[in-house]
């Protein structure tokens, strides 16, 4: 948003993306050509856009926008309006609270209150560093497992508020030596116009 | 087209086919009151405020969106309804800062008015206060969040009349807010045509006119019947 | 493919199957796979090619068996043997069985972790969306035509019209699963002479009530049964596109629905000329992508047309002008997992089942503070007691019932009083709940009810579209007079002020959303008073869950 | 004449947070405040010298919205001690312009007007400013009302409407003609 408080109204940075020699970009071109160029495939390319970004920045946005020939406001309206997309770069560990029913019942508020405490932050933030993001999600259908926490895209299940923060930090643990992945990472958000 | 009969608040009255409830029940000079219709623009049914009963059904129906029927009987003013109404235009009130004593609508402003129709002197519930910022970055409008009851007008009037679809909805719940393209400042637009029309059907003080910030606000959201009959009928009332 | 080669495909799996002298079927479902069902998978296979046992033994990913908190869980069917199921799998116990496989006295199974198929939780389940589940591969056509899938539609295309289609489902009873209970085949028919050019099926599978997962495990455990289901709903209308819509938490059931969607085309059971007929019926899946409020059909619609997921006002209904302005008939995925088994069997069949105004199964996520939970299916009707204490096992940890909770944000809980009610449609509306999709969760008594209702309504005002401003603002306080509630600053007026917007919300709302918003605060104020008034007059939460220290004044 | 004064109606008025505009509205009754006068005893106001408010008030009129604890002690004192509570103008009724605080967290507030600003060296707002609660508060948040008079300020005639009927011990609800809102 930052880079658009200063954009002139003719602005538009269309030269941004024709320039852009992302391949990332052609993998939205092939799901916006697998569906005919409809504008209905909205949902679907923005999910397609997020998988190769890893959320959806600002000129993905308006590259999608342009591509479906749909007004940039009716994009972000939709963009916004659903859970799974985000405008924010998520961190390097992803750790997921269930707080569904079975799981708030098993009393997972209180894992959600732990993380937060200890790495100081809220649920639906990242850290400064962007080594982890936390969020919460209403039931992942592992009800069974209550309560359940998910690092990584692993489900873990049985969790207490102890487990669920030994859990994390052994995950930040892991990577603190300055991994290739960190840099790969800090690069390609230099990248960003 | 084929006339219907039906009963409002214990009258009998005849409407066209075809004619939504709203539709009836204002031509009968019945004060319904209403935030999200605007005649000329789409039916948006989300302000609930035109909710009437209807016999032989346990629901309330929203009278914009609900078509007359052969036989129906209504009721616009009972308990209920009255409760109801204020609720909603109290739920209105608190979920963002209207403070109307510094609002350059205060005294033309329909939410306010709508307040002092129904009789709210204060508003039961917490007000929310959302910190919420004011676009001022447009040469010419101002967007003030604070003031947004997310009725829809302004959107549909860019959308269905102007065209340009500058203006939508961020986010859901009571973090939606309308947005001017990719949310950004108004003044950096890009499709934004300044026409005007967003301000002009925005009922309370949410969307203004520079020049009215320090003056007296006049809005005409009558204006849109006109053109929208001028451009598809060739007819111009005035 | 016609009508034969169906037939002879199954014939041929079904022998293929016989050959072998065992056949080890692992669960693949999600609450199995992310208990570690895919490595026990991994040590059978390889404990199985150690043994040099290939040829003999197979091993197979099926869908769900039902206890999930027991995964994962293996089902060993040895050839002329009693089958038995596993659970709480580990490579080590894989490798067991299959040493104990091969040792002497071929089916000899280990007694240790064997669930006892006497065990209540099976006795007094009746599978009949579930039927497949569990047996057949979800990713092998012909495993599941090896049980049938695909004959009642072989059957209809061929033996029956339309009319006689939607006939049969009308003589089922059966009523919408998603929650609404609306009866299938009224809709159908209503579906089948409205006007349009093309005519669209949706199945609706954007479970979003959390504790509720029917719609998904059918999905990955037995998709053509899904999508059977759906051809002759379409055959029955008289539409040629059918769409799957999956809640967006699912990649798996949609990536295993597309799969089977791909298979079915290959062989000709979808697609262009079904089974050598003239019916026509393509189907495609549509992701969610993370919003409650699209299981509400007309947001749904908004959703697969890559809109904001906001509900519109009805009328027009769905089956008048739906996606595209076409007529759309638009129904829970589990529903449709009822309608081949209704055209094989007869509707009357199936309307043996259950109760007078309840006919057939019900599936149910039977979650929370009980000993087995997982998957059910029960006949309607059955008591919540049975639920809860026969097939569940009862409460854990010597605590005592103190509610279920059925239908998610759109239910109520029902106390022990009431623990003898027949669970169906009418009876749980009387008490303030609703059956809704089929989440079933019990708490203990170390559940505070003022707070389970804030628990369900922050989920509403967090998903809330924001269209409507009853809901929109409404839910918002009605979070807070429940958190001034659960913090002890909140007046007896406060309770009054809750009620009164319960009825606003109830009333008022635009969809479903904000219409049932308020039944899990009404269902607990009608069963718990006393528990909101201990908060609110004697600052003291019974279940000691709330700090009520912290006055909300300052 | 001891007689006479206990007959006289015990009147109050309070200002919390706000400008006192409602006040300057009260005092804009001009003649009618003479024969209120003959009426009521002001106990209690910052028009006049009072230290504490009194027990048994008949009519308090409070303007102004409750901002820190001193307001909120008092708020709770007046309506222990008064029969109607009046909450005069836009700032006691809805929280008005005060409330614009509520969205900016108090600390940084003191800080930005104490400390950062120029005028006030060396005053410790901790020490010397009433503690500020976390939100500006509407009277009946903190309170039950009697009457509310919206209005920013509310008409001289509408408080003297009000005034005349409440000192009458009359109910009272503010004719559809002068009914306004904020």
């Amino acid at each position: 948003m930052d880079s658009l408080d200063s954009a002139s109204p003719q602005s538009p940075r269309t030269s941004d993306f024709r320039d852009n020699a992302d391949a990332r970009f052609k993998v939205i071109d092939r799901v916006i050509k697998r569906h005919q160029f409809q504008q209905d495939a909205l949902i679907e390319v923005l999910t397609a856009a997020q998988e190769s970004f890893g959320y959806l920045r600002e000129d993905v946005l308006a590259y999608v926008a342009r591509r479906l020939q749909l007004p940039p406001s009716w994009v972000y309206g939709v963009a916004t309006f659903y859970h799974f997309f985000s405008l924010q770069p998520q961190g390097h560990h992803q750790c997921i609270v269930c707080l569904g029913t079975a799981c708030y019942v098993a009393r997972s508020a209180e894992i959600l209150a732990a993380l937060e405490k200890r790495f100081g932050m809220k649920a639906g933030q990242t850290t400064s560093d962007g080594e982890l993001s936390l969020t919460t999600t209403r039931c992942l259908g592992s009800c069974g497992l209550a309560p359940v926490l998910v690092l990584d895209g692993e489900i873990l299940g049985r969790q207490s508020a102890e487990s669920a923060v030994t859990r994390v930090e052994a995950l930040l643990h892991e990577t603190e030596s300055p991994s290739s992945q960190a840099v790969s990472r800090s690069t390609e958000s230099e990248e960003k116009p | 087209m084929a006339a219907v009969t039906l009963t409002l608040n214990n009258e009998l009255i005849s409407a066209r086919e075809g004619q939504t409830l709203l539709e009836v029940i204002r031509d009968h000079g019945v004060d319904l009151p209403t935030l999200c219709h605007l005649d000329g623009l789409s039916e948006r049914g989300a302000c609930r405020l035109c909710m009437v009963e209807v016999e032989g059904t346990s629901r309330l129906l929203a009278a914009c969106v609900t078509p007359v029927q052969e036989g129906m009987n209504i009721r616009t003013d009972s308990d209920r309804l009255l409760r109801y109404r204020k609720m909603l235009v109290e739920l209105l009130l608190a979920e963002r800062s209207h403070v109307c004593s510094v609002c350059t609508m205060n005294g033309k402003c329909e939410l306010q008015a709508l307040a002092v129709r129904l009789g709210i002197d204060h508003v039961r519930y917490e007000a929310l206060h959302p910190a919420l910022p004011v676009d001022a970055s447009h040469g010419r409008f101002v967007l003030d969040h604070n003031r947004c009851i997310l009725c829809g007008r302004c959107l549909r009037a860019c959308d269905e009349v102007e065209g340009a679809h500058t203006l939508d909805v961020m986010g859901r719940g009571v973090r939606s807010r309308i947005i001017v393209d990719f949310n950004q400042p108004w003044g950096s637009s890009f499709t934004c045509t300044g026409c005007g029309k967003c301000v002009q059907v925005c009922p309370t003080g949410a969307m203004v006119a520079r020049e009215n910030i320090a003056g007296r606000v006049e809005k005409r959201p009558d204006f849109l019947l006109r053109i929208l009959d001028g451009r598809q009928k060739r007819v111009w009332r005035w | 493919m016609n009508r034969v080669e169906l037939q002879a495909m199954a014939e041929t799996e079904r022998n293929r199957q016989k050959a072998f002298q065992c056949r080890f079927l692992c669960c693949v479902g999600t609450p199995c796979l992310s208990a570690g069902g895919g490595v026990v998978q991994e040590a059978l296979k390889q404990a199985i090619a150690v043994q040099g046992l290939d040829a003999t033994v197979e091993v197979v990913g099926a869908g769900c068996m039902g206890p999930c908190s027991r995964g994962p869980l293996v089902r060993v069917l040895p050839a002329g043997g009693e089958e038995a199921i596993y659970e709480h799998m580990t490579p080590e116990k894989a490798g067991a069985l299959v040493e104990a496989f091969a040792g002497p006295g071929c089916s000899s199974f280990p007694e240790e972790s064997r669930i006892s198929s006497d065990s209540p939780f099976f006795g007094k389940q009746v599978k009949i969306v579930l039927s497949g589940s569990g047996r057949v591969d979800p990713d092998r056509l012909e495993s599941c035509v090896a049980e049938g899938a695909y004959t009642a539609l072989a059957h209809a295309l061929r033996e029956m019209t339309p009319e006689e289609v939607c006939q049969e489902v009308v003589r089922s009873g059966l009523r919408g699963r998603g929650g609404a209970g609306y009866p299938t085949g009224v809709k159908w028919n209503l579906m089948r002479k409205a006007q349009g050019e093309r005519k669209i099926v949706v199945a609706n599978g954007d479970e979003g009530d959390p504790g509720a997962y029917m719609d998904r495990t059918l999905m990955e455990s037995d998709p053509h049964r899904v999508l059977e289901g759906m051809a002759l709903a379409a055959y029955a209308v008289g539409a040629d596109q059918g769409y799957v819509y999956v809640r967006g938490e699912y990649p798996l059931a949609a990536q295993r629905i597309q799969r089977a969607i791909q298979a079915a085309e290959r062989q000709g059971l979808l697609g262009n000329r079904i089974l050598e007929s003239r019916f026509n019926f393509r189907v495609d899946v549509r992701m969610g992508a993370g919003a409650f409020v699209c299981g509400e059909e007309t947001a749904l619609m908004a959703s697969i047309m890559g809109r904001r997921g906001q509900p519109v006002p009805r009328p027009p209904y769905p089956a008048q002008r739906g996606l595209w302005g076409l007529p759309t008939l638009i129904n829970n995925v589990e529903t449709f997992g009822n309608i081949a088994p209704i055209i094989q069997h007869g509707g009357e069949w199936y309307a043996g089942y259950g109760t007078e105004k309840s006919r057939g199964t019900k599936v149910f996520a039977l979650a929370g503070k009980v000993s087995w939970t997982g998957l059910i299916e029960v006949p309607l009707g059955i008591t919540l007691r049975e639920i809860v204490f026969d097939i569940g096992g009862g409460i854990p940890g010597g605590r005592s019932f103190k509610a279920a909770q059925t239908g998610g944000p759109s239910g109520g809980c029902i106390p022990a009083a009431h623990l003898d009610t027949p669970m169906d449609y009418e009876s749980l509306q009387e008490l303030g709940s609703i059956m809704g999709s089929g989440g079933l969760i019990v708490m203990d008594d170390r559940s505070c009810m003022p707070d389970v209702a804030k628990f369900f309504m922050e989920f509403c005002m967090d998903e809330s579209c924001g269209k409507c401003a009853p809901c929109r603002g409404g839910t918002v306080q009605m979070v807070r007079l429940l958190q001034r509630i659960t913090d002890g600053g909140a007046a007896p007026e406060d309770l009054e002020q809750l009620k009164e917007l319960c009825l606003l919300l109830k009333e008022t709302s635009l969809c479903g959303l904000g219409q049932t918003a308020p039944n899990p605060v009404l269902s607990t104020l009608r069963h718990f008073r006393e528990e909101y008034d201990a908060h609110i007059r004697e600052g003291r939460c019974p279940a000691g869950v709330c700090d009520l220290s912290g006055n909300s004044m300052e | 004449m001891p007689g006479v004064k206990d007959q006289k109606i015990r009147l109050a008025t309070v200002w919390l947070s706000g400008c006192s505009g409602c006040h300057m509205s009260f005092l804009d009754m001009d003649e009618h405040l003479l024969e209120l006068q003959k009426l009521v005893h002001l106990v209690f106001s910052p028009l006049a010298d009072h230290k504490c408010f009194p027990e048994g008030v008949d009519v308090v009129l409070v303007e102004g919205a409750v901002a820190n604890t001193e307001h909120l002690a008092l708020a709770q004192t007046l309506r222990r001690r008064s029969r109607v509570v009046v909450a005069l103008g836009d700032c006691a009724v809805t929280g008005n312009v005060p409330a614009l605080r509520n969205r900016l967290d108090s600390e940084g507030l003191l800080q930005a007007v104490y400390a950062d600003g120029e005028r006030l060296p060396g005053l410790d707002p901790r020490r010397e400013v009433p503690q500020l609660l976390s939100s500006v508060l509407p009277l009946h948040r903190v309170i039950p009302v009697d009457v509310f008079l919206p209005g920013c300020p509310p008409a001289p005639r509408s408080i003297q409407a009000a005034v005349g009927a409440l000192i009458q011990g009359e109910s009272f609800v503010l004719p559809e003609s002068m009914r306004r809102f904020g």
